[in-house]
């Protein structure tokens, strides 16, 4: 692969990754030698300094490299998360909390089953406020199930789910169960 | 050999009319319009599984189309300014549809080639904050999940139902037959005493023009709006 | 704030989001002048564009603003999060996949009168499948309007809808205000 090649894929690759990445492992991704990766990291390093309008640095620590924002916007961005916390939740934000909470556990697909709308930003908001958080499925090693916090539950003055008004009838309502089987059987056929 | 095509392949009706024009290498206007109208009308009396919901589609279609073909065949007669445009439309809309058919097989190459841009996961490596919406009850939580029940959209059981209740031309013809084995006349207001809808009644009056034309039958009608009584062609 | 920092705060903000973020957002978390942070925004999207080094581009859509990679690297991607985003859309989905995306914001029966069948199962399908999404009918409290998303820019690797194919023929036409004033008359009717 051309260098010039190589620096781009390297930098897109970065970018997704939340967590650092070693040395090796990109050398693989790309299909590049080693060292090669190492001296294209170095030279996106320099880029990054040496670019007063770039606002991205490279954090490197023991062969391992991530992608991060330089230290003098800390500010903005500290201003920008909590803005995006204090926000008022939405109205399908709050929909998906009450679908999360009375059906709990459930799993993404099921959600927007239900809404007939895709909800992952949605769902990533809820889960940066703490109100719900996710563990692997044990039904799909891929996927994840949903659930509300504890904290969330008692801020409602609830010990668990079960104790949601009307929680018995509601959360097997026909409706649900109409709408679960259809998309399945959408999904199987 | 018969050439079929079955109408599932096809989404809707000006889906099928486009294909016919475009399987005899036609461009969109009248005339060809005009060509592809029996071939249309062919098909739907050849196909037995459109649910009555599209079918309704279908048969609005199949009346313009009629509309142009009698006027290719009688230049002479005069057509009421709704009629002129309502022909007119047709061919629009069909020029119309053909672009987003074009267009739509230009953004399935594009999906196929995989050139997707990958974005960041939102507020990757976070710290999540505890932050309940203010004031939030469980009532309120109770109310929103009532509000998502009821949204959920009932439509997804009604293909089933719509399957059910499929009336074929194909069905209406076999049935006139029966009637006409036991009876060397009968009127159109017995042909659709039954039907359940509108849609019905012009499969009926569909299957009866098909039938003349394939000279099983023949009609008359006493005056405009008067009862037609269709009697059986003794072969 | 000099320009220089705006620009590279726009960034940083930019990546630590992830998810679209509005020109006002931007310039109220800037404490800049909106049409100020639209300008920065512009030269941020040449600068990505015109160096091949460069792994991202900006995604702009209604005002809003989407760091993202480019294009060409999604098979690297795809492999380092084992990932793949299947799209494997039938016909009447692009169909309908079209008109919205050329054609926003449109209704449903707007929709149907160009394809001459009804929609609602494919703009649910699609909805599910985040390639379009819907939002309240400003001319009709109980109807939706619906449009194009980020995610089906990203899915076509573009920037922006008029990156679409034909976007100016295709976008404008005459012949549709037609048959949209006739269905008017006729519900009216």
């Amino acid at each position: 692969m051309p260098s010039l090649h190589i620096a781009a894929a390297l930098e897109s690759l970065l970018f997704v990754s939340g967590e650092p990445l070693s040395f090796g492992r990109l050398a693989k991704t790309l299909r590049a030698d080693e060292d090669d990766v190492a001296a294209h990291l170095r030279a996106l390093s320099e880029k990054y300094a040496h670019d007063a309008q770039c606002g991205l640095q490279l954090v490197v620590k023991d062969r391992k490299a991530m992608l991060a924002t330089k230290p003098e916007n800390a500010a903005f961005i500290e201003s920008l998360t909590k803005s995006s916390l204090q926000e008022h939740l939405s109205k399908p934000a709050l929909e998906v909390l009450a679908i999360v909470a009375y059906r709990t556990p459930i799993t993404r697909a099921e959600i927007e089953a239900i809404r007939g709308v895709n909800c992952s930003f949605t769902l990533r908001n809820l889960l940066l406020r703490d109100l719900i958080e996710r563990q692997g499925n044990p039904a799909d090693a891929r996927g994840y199930i949903y659930l509300p916090t504890f904290r969330f539950l008692q801020s409602l003055g609830l010990k668990n789910a079960g104790e949601l008004p009307d929680h018995a009838t509601l959360s097997r309502d026909a409706r649900l169960t109409m709408i679960l089987n259809e998309e399945t059987i959408e999904a199987e056929g | 050999m018969a050439y079929h095509i079955r109408l599932e392949q096809f989404e809707g009706p000006l889906d099928l009319l486009l294909s016919l024009i475009e399987k005899e290498e036609l461009d969109i206007t009248q005339v060809s319009l005009a060509k592809v109208a029996d071939q249309y009308l062919e098909y739907l009396r050849n196909e037995t599984s459109i649910s009555l919901e599209h079918l309704a589609s279908f048969l609005t279609i199949a009346a313009r189309l009629i509309l142009i073909k009698s006027r290719a065949l009688l230049p002479i007669l005069e057509w009421s300014d709704e009629e002129e445009e309502s022909m007119d439309d047709l061919e629009l809309r069909l020029r119309e549809y053909k672009r987003f058919r074009e267009a739509a097989g230009t953004l399935g190459a594009l999906f196929a080639q995989k050139r997707v841009s990958h974005n960041r996961e939102s507020f990757l490596g976070t710290q999540v904050v505890f932050y309940p919406p203010s004031g939030l009850t469980a009532a309120d939580l109770r109310k929103h999940f009532t509000d998502v029940l009821g949204e959920i959209p009932v439509f997804d059981v009604l293909p089933e139902q719509a399957m059910r209740a499929i009336v074929t031309l194909e069905e209406k013809i076999l049935s006139l037959q029966q009637m006409l084995a036991e009876r060397i006349e009968i009127s159109f207001s017995d042909l659709t005493r039954t039907a359940i809808d509108r849609v019905e009644v012009i499969i009926s009056f569909l299957a009866v023009l098909e039938m003349v034309k394939q000279r099983i039958i023949f009609v008359e009608q006493g005056k405009f709006f008067s009862d037609i009584s269709i009697k059986r062609l003794v072969p």
